[in-house]
């Protein structure tokens, strides 16, 4: 195979569709890569990633740089493809509850929830309440790491390490509750089609709020560490910034979208589990840039931890059994159908189309994970403009998920 | 959704020819169009109903009708409903229209549905490889690629030969049945 | 796009941190108060996870089966089934010495072979941690016993709790004619399944094969189970076909052995296997059956012509199977009709005789012939067999009763149950005893009473039938439902009975006198009942009926025939494919076996293909 | 059968002395063999087995009494007076010959048997009993232990071939 030699990954990739080119797959190895004299110009080219700190794993935005000013950027995927929706189609309905927490590691639980809600829906399983209200627990929890996660993260980008120093060890906390009632740290494979798979141990539940009263009382070192710090505040404002129409028009959803005003949330505009008996506001910030979708997530932790107080005072008086009667999982045919299932992760909105030709496998699977809109297209076109030190926290704070993208 | 909203929407599918509507939920609606007619109903949908959110495109290959089906959730978030329209399209060419100039989010799911399933989305932004840089086999989401036999032909299983394995040799014993024969074999008549 | 979106429904702040305003320089400072502050450390020993964790396989060798459960439902082929041959093998009782290896760089730690498992024998440890350098990678290949990876037990920590099991231990429910129903009629009992029962039951199925390890004929149960579950029962008669012929009856009357086996049977109800073959086979239409049977048979003719006696199970599988092979086949029975001992030995209402039919007409409509009234040994003689036919089989089963012989034995009113069953078969009369007392605790002895309580029932308007066994009811012969459905239907039954005479008077049969036995079994488990004289009852009856045990009929085999041929402890001697000392003379069935309808199909497949052999050598 | 029993009965007295108990044992095992091996070549093939054993069985019996009567050292215990048991004439009649008819069956055959093993059982048993501890009691201990094994066996063959089982 010749080796590519003049063609930037920019042009190369415009060529595609060139049946001359069309084997030089290869082209974008180290070992096929010749070095070139460039143009006469300011601009160069610049791979941020895969493999970079400052990128959401393993990912990758190669730009386009006049000086330190983005003039385009491309995103690059594929670095976690591991073909899910593939194997999905060649495992049991029930192999891929073991799957899909795979797909978003820092917020497993919605992957799960969202695939046994699909498989419920086409078997028209009821979903006892009990195991309703441990879904929800489960899936605040989720949200409260992947926030922790993703503060951190984010404060990296600006230089914060003792941020993400905190955040990673306090999300240990939250881990160590997995690890009790769910058996994993963090892919706790907790739901399966029907309810959820575990009863709580004993004392659970006064553990969870020892842990959330911590929390809790952490958060004004968080702010006074990070979210007041003055070097965030003044590098987020005003960076990565995206209007309401902008973010409605390019499909953004979640947290995102609320920092640009707009009050939506699956889980209240349409609800599952027991959202619906549940009281919590949905934040909102206007302002739509990096400030602004950091403090939606900022005050989505209280709103999270207002959530598991509530259930913590009702799930003791929920009884009844935690999953409703399933087939054998080795003969389970699921009823030919199609459904789609929706709910919020902590990235935004995140859905299953499932289709079942009535086998034992599904027809089909797909993933739509939040984050297939805002790191994708929504970077490359919010990248522009900017500078090049503020792509990495424009792209944390969008919170972008790579292997929701890859799948 | 109010039953009053719920009317409205019925009454305006209606304006579409050949179209087949099924209420799954009060927030959930299933639309089956011709392929030609879904740009107009997705016009439709997004100009006078408000869905303006294009939640997802969903492939799925019905390789024994010879088609594909494409099926577009979009959301209103006003009404507070889901339509999903599904067309079926032939599964070759496998060419259809692109809806990115209704919808943008179409432009990455396009550019998605091209890669794994191979169909040419017209008038597409972006129909450049994304995930499957250096992958130049056939689109793999499609139902004749099997990724099973692939991996069986082209990656070998980890061996291992640890001492309690090799005692149970000696005894008589060691394996019997790899997983690789339990999974990917069925008993033959 | 600029839409007016409805923002009414944003909602009040409670969160309010006043970042611009409040947040200065310094803020972060704020920080080092934590510079004081003693660091958390968390010890490097290793310490045990949480009582739910996931960690790695543990697996306690005598409760596993090596049924496999857990490898199919792996998600990642990260178990392989592994032999270890100094654990016990024994298919009858459903116990492989497979035992799952797990290669940890595969598993996920989903657990589900943990929720899967039908002995409930895997769980999950407590330990969190292991790795290794490329050299040592075999380390991550283990056969879990229950110490775990490293052999330092941590506790368990993902076990199965009834929440999460995925098995479904509970049984369909079979539709039954109650007690009253049934007791006036030979209508059959067991209604069978519907589509969504037998479908459900099919479905709790985990394809392990111990069924078809411990079925004497090795059908291919999960294949035919599997092909009900998907709803294609063509194919699951196909299957059924594969191995045994005798379906129809087996779907009834089978022994079941293969549930015995059944890995669902370890800690709930086995699968329905044999009512599911039963289901299967009546749903297919009898045409169709016949043209599945005939599938795949020989479109010439060797030319060769085998002759077997006895159209029972065992001699109308080997027809079958040597028809197909393109041999002819003449069967001689020497009674009315064809079908053996299923037909003569078990009573309707467990075996509608038309079902047997239609067994026995799929076998005749490939063309084998059945000469019914034949006795040989009287009408035609084994040395003209032997000299018009390239091979013969004794199919004859067991149609003599053996009798006590206990004081009184000989008494005209001590029948034997074996041909009072026949008789009944044959629509031949015998006078209905008002009181009937039978003496064995076998399915014959179960068959007998039930047949006479029925006729009591219809000719008298009454049951009084006793049956009287050896055996305690622990260890009872006969099938445990039989047992259950004698009582239901008003039949007396006392367990721990020896015979030991039946009281005459006056030339009139007045009881049966027993004593209670003590024990049965000496001490290495053989058969040898100890009585205690003290405990004697005498039973009332004016009719006896023997049901302890049958033989077969040799003397059809004539004197010279019989000092020719070898023995085996009052057996015909027979080699491991059932040929007998003379090399034209195959035997199989009941009455080289002793009674068994599935063993006896097992038998017929046996000597058709060692004759087939031996004629294809010639 | 030989004449040798045909005065067995004067030998009956309430005491006999060890010889000539052993002498009855003797002769009780010895008409026994006889018999069993008279009857191998009448019985149907298929239950040859059966006599042969037995006949085999009986021989060992005979040959292991004739080798205690006369073992050295023994010829004083022999001389002994025994008490003879109420059991001794079932015992002494079994070695009449029976009456199976030309071609016994399995069954007759077994019935038979087991009840001259348990005659024999009982006069052993019996002629502990009524013997003082010492070598002579041991001796009969050890003969009814023989006789009650072997009658066992027999009992298993028994219900086995005829409790067929199962059926």
């Amino acid at each position: 195979m010749p080796a590519l030699s003049k063609a930037s990954f920019l042009e190369h990739s415009h060529s595609s569709a060139d049946p001359k080119l069309k084997n030089k797959r290869n082209d974008m190895r180290p070992e096929n890569y010749e070095a070139q004299r460039q143009p006469p110009s300011n601009e160069y080219e610049l791979n941020f990633g895969p493999n970079h700190p400052g990128i959401e794993g393993n990912y990758a935005l190669k730009v386009k740089l006049h000086g330190d000013i983005v003039l385009e950027a491309k995103a690059d995927g594929g670095y976690l493809h591991r073909g899910f929706e593939k194997l999905m189609e060649q495992r049991l309905w029930i192999q891929n509850i073991a799957l899909v927490p795979r797909i978003c590691v820092p917020d497993p639980s919605p992957m799960e929830l969202c695939y046994s809600m699909a498989v419920e829906e086409l078997c028209g399983l009821k979903v006892p309440q009990r195991a309703q209200w441990l879904r929800v627990m489960q899936l605040e929890l989720s949200r409260i790491a992947a926030h922790l996660f993703t503060f951190g993260g984010h404060a990296a980008t600006t230089g914060m390490y003792s941020t993400m120093y905190w955040g990673v060890a306090d999300r240990d906390l939250l881990l160590d509750l997995f690890e009790e009632f769910t058996g994993g740290r963090v892919y706790s494979i907790y739901n399966i089609p029907g309810g959820v798979r575990r009863e709580l141990p004993d004392g659970f539940l006064q553990r969870l709020t020892e842990t959330l009263d911590y929390i809790e009382s952490r958060l004004p070192d968080y702010d006074n560490l990070f979210f007041k710090n003055q070097v965030f505040v003044k590098r987020a404002k005003g960076t990565g910034v995206m209007s309401r129409e902008q973010a409605l028009e390019w499909g953004v959803t979640g947290p995102n979208l609320r920092a640009t005003g707009l009050a939506f949330d699956v889980r209240r505009d349409d609800p599952y589990l027991v959202y619906d008996q549940l009281e919590f506001d949905i934040p909102v910030e206007e302002s739509g840039d990096a400030w602004a979708r950091t403090l939606v997530r900022r005050k989505e932790l209280m709103e999270s931890i207002r959530i598991l107080r509530q259930v913590v005072e009702i799930l003791p008086d929920i009884h009844g059994p935690i999953r409703a009667p399933i087939p054998n999982p080795l003969a389970w045919n699921v009823p030919a159908g199609e459904t789609y299932t929706r709910v919020e992760s902590s990235k935004g909105e995140l859905c299953y189309y499932v289709v079942s030709n009535g086998g034992p496998k599904p027809y089909r699977v797909h993933v739509r994970g939040p984050s297939s809109m805002h790191a994708v297209q929504v970077l490359e076109k919010m990248s522009v403009g900017s500078r090049i030190e503020d792509i990495a926290q424009t792209m944390f704070s969008l919170d972008a998920c790579p292997p929701e993208v890859d799948r | 959704m109010t039953q009053e909203v719920t009317h409205w929407l019925d009454n305006l599918l209606k304006e579409i020819e050949g179209i087949e509507v099924r209420r799954k939920s009060s927030r959930r609606v299933r639309v089956d169009v011709p392929a030609d007619a879904l740009p107009a109903l997705l016009e439709l949908l997004q100009g006078r109903a408000g869905y303006i959110h294009l939640s997802a495109i969903s492939c799925v290959d019905w390789i024994d009708d010879d088609e594909f089906e494409l099926v577009y959730h979009v959301w209103s978030y006003e009404n507070h409903s889901l339509v999903s329209a599904h067309i079926r399209i032939a599964r070759e060419p496998g060419v259809y229209l692109s809806v990115y100039d209704l919808y943008q989010p179409a432009g990455f799911f396009e550019r998605d549905i091209h890669e794994m399933y191979g169909i040419q989305f017209e008038g597409s932004p972006n129909m450049e490889k994304f995930i499957l840089t250096e992958w130049d086999g056939p689109p793999p989401m499609r139902k004749e690629f099997d990724s099973e036999a692939y991996i069986n032909e082209h990656l070998s299983w980890q061996e291992y030969n640890p001492e309690w394995l090799q005692e149970l040799v000696a005894e008589g014993g060691g394996v019997i049945i790899p997983p690789e024969e339990q999974r990917f074999s069925q008993k033959k008549k | 796009m600029s839409k007016p979106i409805d923002n009414a429904k944003q909602s009040k702040q409670n969160v309010t941190i006043e970042h611009e305003e409040a947040g200065s320089i310094l803020s972060p400072l704020k920080a080092l108060q934590f510079f004081m502050r003693k660091p958390v450390t968390v010890p490097l020993e290793p310490r045990p996870a949480a009582d739910n964790y996931r960690g790695f396989h543990l697996n306690d060798h005598e409760k596993c089966i090596g049924c496999s459960s857990c490898q199919k439902v792996c998600d990642n082929a990260a178990i392989t089934m592994v032999k270890v041959p100094h654990l016990p093998e024994d298919p009858i009782n459903g116990i492989r010495n497979l035992r799952p290896a797990i290669d940890y760089g595969r598993c996920c730690w989903c657990a589900l072979c943990v929720d899967i498992c039908p002995t409930s024998a895997i769980s999950l440890s407590r330990e969190y941690v292991h790795t290794c350098t490329q050299e040592e990678i075999d380390s991550y290949f283990i056969l879990p016993n229950e110490t775990g990876i490293h052999g330092e037990y941590y506790g368990e920590g993902w076990q199965k709790t009834s929440d999460s099991d995925l098995l479904d231990l509970n049984r369909q429910p079979m539709a039954e004619l109650e007690a009253e129903e049934r007791i006036d009629n030979f209508n059959e009992i067991v209604a069978g399944y519907t589509d969504q029962q037998a479908v459900i039951e099919a479905s709790r199925c985990v394809q392990c094969g111990m069924c078809h390890d411990a079925c004497p004929t090795h059908m291919d149960a999960p294949e035919y189970i599997r092909s009900i579950w998907q709803g294609n029962l063509e194919e699951a008669v196909r299957w059924i076909y594969q191995s045994n012929p005798f379906s129809h009856v087996c779907g009834r009357v089978c022994t079941h052995r293969c549930e015995d086996a059944c890995s669902i049977g370890r800690r709930g109800e086995p699968v329905s296997i044999r009512w599911l073959k039963r289901y299967a086979m009546d749903s297919v239409d009898h045409e169709r059956i016949k043209q599945i049977a005939a599938e795949g048979k020989a479109d010439y003719l060797s030319g060769k012509q085998i002759a077997i006696i006895g159209a029972g199970p065992a001699g109308l599988t080997a027809a079958y199977d040597l028809i197909r092979k393109g041999h002819q086949v003449t069967v001689f029975e020497a009674r009315k009709e064809a079908g053996g001992m299923p037909r003569y030995g078990i009573p309707e209402y467990r075996l509608p005789y038309d079902m047997l039919d239609r067994d026995i007409d799929v076998i005749t409509s490939m063309g084998v012939k059945i000469q019914t009234g034949i006795q040989v040994g009287k009408d035609i003689t084994m040395t003209q067999l032997e000299a018009d036919f390239d091979a013969v089989v004794l199919a004859i089963g067991l149609h003599l009763g053996r009798s006590t012989r206990v004081p009184g034995a000989d008494h005209k009113q001590v029948r034997k149950a074996i041909d009072l069953l026949r008789r009944t078969t044959d629509d031949e009369d015998y006078e209905i005893p008002h009181r009937a007392v039978v003496i064995g605790g076998g399915n014959v002895a179960m068959d007998i009473a039930r047949t006479l309580a029925r006729q009591q029932q219809q000719q008298l308007g009454k049951v009084q039938v006793t049956v009287t066994a050896l055996e305690d009811m622990a260890h009872f012969l006969a099938d445990p439902v039989e047992i259950k459905e004698c009582l239901e239907e008003g039949i007396e039954i006392y367990d721990a009975r020896g015979p030991q005479a039946c009281i005459i008077k006056n030339n009139k049969l007045v009881g049966l006198k027993t004593w209670k036995v003590r024990s049965i079994f000496d001490e290495q488990g053989r058969f040898a009942p100890k009585y205690d004289e003290q405990d004697e009852q005498i039973h009332a009856a004016d009719m006896v009926i023997e049901a302890i045990g049958q033989m077969s009929d040799n003397n059809l085999l004539g004197d010279e025939l019989t000092e020719i041929l070898d023995w085996q402890r009052g057996r015909l001697s027979i080699d491991e494919q059932g040929r007998t000392s003379a090399d034209w003379l195959w035997a199989a069935g009941d009455c080289v076996n002793g009674p068994d309808v599935v063993h006896a199909v097992a038998d017929g497949h046996r000597v058709a293909a060692s004759i087939d052999e031996w004629l294809n050598q010639q | 059968m030989s004449e040798g029993h045909s005065s067995g009965y004067d030998r009956l007295k309430s005491k006999k002395s060890l010889a000539e108990i052993l002498e009855v044992a003797i002769e009780f095992e010895r008409t026994a063999r006889d018999f069993y091996t008279d009857l191998i070549p009448k019985v149907s093939k298929q239950i040859r087995y059966l006599v042969e054993e037995l006949a085999e069985e009986e021989q060992r019996h005979f040959d292991l009494f004739s080798e205690l009567k006369n073992r050295p050292g023994l010829e004083q215990q022999v001389q002994t007076l025994v008490e003879i048991p109420a059991s001794d004439k079932k015992f002494s009649d079994a070695i009449h010959l029976p009456e199976l008819g030309d071609r016994p069956d399995d069954q007759s055959v077994l019935q038979y048997a087991l009840g001259r093993e348990h005659a024999a059982m009982e006069q052993y048993h019996a002629l502990a009993q009524s013997t003082e501890d010492g070598p002579i009691k041991e001796l009969f201990q050890f003969l009814a232990n023989e006789e009650t094994e072997h009658k066992n066996q027999l009992e298993k063959v028994y219900y086995e071939t005829i409790h067929s089982g199962g059926v």
